[in-house]
């Protein structure tokens, strides 16, 4: 996932750049998803997750995904129990402090199922950046000194050329594909984000190929009103894919909360026998519906208004 | 535990009370969610109207709101009514151009050198339990002046632990700083049992402070390796009426503080 | 004004960095300024020029400031010719194709008097980033093979560790003081830019003191309702002057345009003779005013309506 | 000069038409101010509505409107109508990750390896005149496939440039690589005379066509070294009034065009 300058250069030369409509439907973004890819994931932990187009490659049964995400969740647990992903990239995963540790994770990465590559936060972060610099590493000063840095193979030390301090060097992750969900863009891929942009701007920009899901297609007219509130150019962006409530049942920052009695039901499923339960996830919410509409309505309206109500509650004054 | 009878609260509103006290007005405290994040703006509300609370997701003067706890720093609960939201790139290097006073994390097992681990127990190539991994951990305890706040048990006091995740003073003595690390270190260890901090030159971990009903005795018999103390040992006030009150106005669900 | 880690720690430490009002006068911030500081401008070339505090700076007869910006313009040419610094770290110093080659900077480079430090543009607006991640250096694939690398003896090349590729390194940039000009901000310095950016947010968190010079201040509360919208952190800013048309006669997006009658007027002064051109216009402008409104009347009314309505007119449709 | 007897337009004009043909539409252009900023323009307005105009201040998909030229590529005026405005850096930066197609510049003076000088006449220490610098010119041509567009005189056509501000192929053949310049590199020089381009092998700088009423002889005569010739010396199509009528009102008042 890190190149030479000729490689980078001769991949990105060889996308189609030129400002052009893109998109289309999640099956068919869906289809430009090798196995085997290098693939970034958007947003962290429970927010801006691209659930709609991992629902899609999972229920394409998709295989030997290699993910990369700063924070992973319940994503995480979902790629590697449907075995669409035995490796994810990532500084932290699990359910966090409302759910406990994630029984799925352990389950796999205990018995050397899937491998659970731990990196610092700030490490994943730098990767993405450099990947969307166009640099082959960028130097850091955390993770020197740890077990986490002694286990990575792919990051030196160096004492610094300039100030003979030690520094970590991490390398460029230029994922073969990024999956990013917005609160909108325009059909050319042009994306504005509300609230935390976590990672998803560097990864964007490091990615070979972006897929955009959003929660609204505007025009381009109304992105080109507010030039300065574009995060991510439509060059980088290879599909878009409308997808409204795409993150359900995390969060889309000032449109809906994390749908928090789902959750609790999903990790409730789950305690008991987590694989078993996790086949009954996957089968009702995954492989069965018709469509993602289809996946919202079982999720239910009334989760759906509870998470927009709460969701729409950050602008009140 | 003893403490819950000698105190009106739980173990988890002690911590976040006594580490609450930890934090001055006017610092810059990047906080981890659970009692860290309960902590800072339990401080944030009684003492400190102007300490500025930083959260890894990419929140800068985060002002939590009553009863809307996050199930993580990621979320935009953490956003509302904060001062500056950016990357979690961005909010993280800010740890390493030196603009934060305080990092402010939980952990799950820790060293007599303040190293913590929340990667695996046991051996990294067969654990006998993966734990969630660093985060911004790592980035944390590497970058500034480190803060915990854990319960105090045996198997968590640990004489080395299975695993460095975030640096703490590594070997004792200069290793910390021989390995490139030449910020912040290991501050205090706020428990249910007391108040710890960390000898100067040999960087071990010293009792220094004891929570009302508790002895050192006691504090020594639930760590699993032997405590430096400090010549005075005080008792810490308990908390009061008002710190409780403001405490579970925050956390009414006890989502935090079970 | 690149330093170890020690020392930026130590000095960025020592600053008061709580959440207090930080409201002054241009006078008052003036004398934040010692002689010979290294100084970093906002801005680019005739865009959100922090034109009102350098105004205060000459008037101050503060003397040997070490400059820098990623492209100069006529604010270099009054640093120069007011003998306020003689030394500017910059990638282009001139006033550009509407009025030619500035013959203030050729008279002052050719004759050795001052000081015209040349690297790239992205090489000063990686110097800026180093400093504000707090890294010493930063990678880049440009300059080199160039004379502009070869009279550099700070930078330096390497081969990368990781690929075998050579680079370019880049050292930090952390000035003692940024000057940078803001559409609005709060009494704390939580700062907002509408437009572009530049390497104003970098520059902001490098430089050890930052002054903040403001169109209009604004509530804490209104910054509070779109965090999101804020782009540099209360605790970098050391100083916030509430300065009306801050950037006269340059831009200041969304609000005026640069002020093109007057730049003629100034241009066609320095033709016949610069440095005696220089002086009358630095005696009118900078030294005879009695404020910076006396500064802004001498520009004239009818000039500063017209480049307000220009300014807006980026929002029409 | 006879080129402007032979044509109804100006010799900046001929080269904004020139090398507006030069861009495809669909392609990703990093344009400088003046003629390289116009001539995309024209190009987005004649034949490449696709095409996609990026500028040094930090703006992508530029759309710049008739007589509303800006001073610099940094003003507001660049940005009305863009699809995204960012960071100096970041869209410098956009080079070096390889989203550019191509970079459009003018130049002071070239040598025969497409080298730009625009920093120095004359030795950097005590120079005849020191010119405006880099700017990102050298990060352009440092990064991307690059189109310069310049006055054709013997003066700024020289052997060697006093200073290599933008690299072109350094010292020819393999120099430019060998020097860690792996991207890019000089495509086509436009002149008032004619169009040039760069041997594959030797990287010298060749004559590819003449404009008409120009011969070959009289580019040898205006360039400052032996330039190479094509085996074919085709003449260009001269402007066309459609052409010249767009361009003329992208700059009525001749700001870029005099």
């Amino acid at each position: 996932m890190s190149f030479s300058h000729d490689e980078l250069c001769r991949r990105t030369g060889a996308r189609d750049r030129s400002l052009r409509e893109k998109v289309m439907s999640l099956d068919e973004a869906a289809a430009l998803v090798p196995d085997g890819a290098s693939v970034g994931i958007g947003g962290s932990t429970l927010s801006r997750t691209p659930l709609a187009m991992i629902w899609a490659l999972i229920r394409a049964r998709r295989r030997g995904l290699v993910c990369a995400r700063g924070i992973s969740s319940s994503e995480g647990e979902l790629l590697f129990a449907s075995g669409t992903s035995q490796h994810l990239i990532t500084s932290w995963f699990s359910l966090g402090i409302v759910w406990g540790v994630s029984r799925i994770m352990r389950a796999y990465t205990e018995s050397n199922r899937a491998r659970f590559e731990e990196w610092s936060h700030l490490a994943i972060g730098l990767r993405f950046r450099a990947g969307a610099m166009g640099v082959p590493f960028l130097p850091m000063r955390s993770m020197l000194g740890s077990d986490v840095l002694a286990r990575l193979p792919d990051a030196r030390v160096i004492d610094c050329p300039f100030t003979g301090e030690r520094l970590a060097l991490v390398p460029a992750l230029n994922p073969d594909i990024a999956l990013i969900h917005v609160q909108r863009c325009d059909a050319y891929g042009n994306a504005q984000i509300d609230g935390l942009p976590f990672m998803d701007l560097d990864l964007a920009l490091a990615a070979n190929r972006v897929i955009l899901t959003t929660e609204r297609i505007v025009s381009n007219d109304q992105i080109r009103r507010r030039p300065d509130q574009t995060k991510i150019p439509f060059f980088a962006v290879d599909a878009v894919v409308e997808a409204p409530f795409g993150c359900a049942p995390h969060e889309c920052y000032g449109i809906y909360e994390p749908f928090f009695d789902h959750l609790d039901d999903y990790a409730a499923a789950l305690k008991p026998d987590p694989e078993q339960g996790m086949r009954d996830y996957l089968d009702r919410h995954f492989y069965e519906p018709q469509s993602w509409t289809d996946y919202l309505d079982r999720i239910g309206l009334p989760a759906l208004l509870d998470a927009a109500r709460r969701g729409k509650s950050i602008y009140d004054d | 535990m003893t403490i819950d009878a000698a105190l009106p609260c739980t173990a988890s509103e002690l911590l976040a009370v006594m580490s609450a006290r930890l934090l001055r007005d006017g610092e810059v405290v990047f906080a981890g969610v659970g009692i860290p994040l309960l902590a800072a703006t339990l401080a944030q509300r009684l003492h400190g109207p102007g300490l500025t609370i930083l959260f890894e997701g990419g929140t800068i003067g985060a002002y939590v709101e009553p009863g809307q706890l996050p199930p993580s720093t990621n979320e935009q609960r953490c956003t509302r009514r904060a001062n500056m939201v950016l990357g979690s790139t961005d909010v993280l290097l800010l740890l390493q151009r030196g603009y934060v006073d305080v990092g402010f994390m939980g952990g799950a097992q820790i060293d007599r050198y303040g190293n913590l681990n929340s990667s695996f127990i046991g051996s990294p190539q067969r654990p006998a339990t993966r734990l969630p991994g660093s985060g911004g951990g790592n980035d944390i305890a590497s970058l500034t002046r480190m803060i915990v706040a854990m319960k105090h048990e045996k198997r968590r006091f640990v004489e080395r632990v299975d695993f460095v995740t975030s640096p703490g003073f590594l070997d004792g003595e200069n290793s910390r700083r021989d390995a490139g690390l030449t910020a912040g270190g290991m501050f205090r260890v706020v428990t249910d049992l007391g108040l710890l901090g960390f000898d100067e030159h040999s960087k071990r971990m010293t009792l220094l402070a004891v929570h009302a009903g508790v002895s050192a005795a006691e504090v020594q018999a639930n760590t699993g390796f032997e405590l430096a103390m400090a010549t005075e040992l005080p008792v810490t006030e308990p908390p009061t009426d008002n710190e409780l009150a403001v405490l579970r106005h925050l956390d009414p669900d006890r989502l935090y503080t079970a």
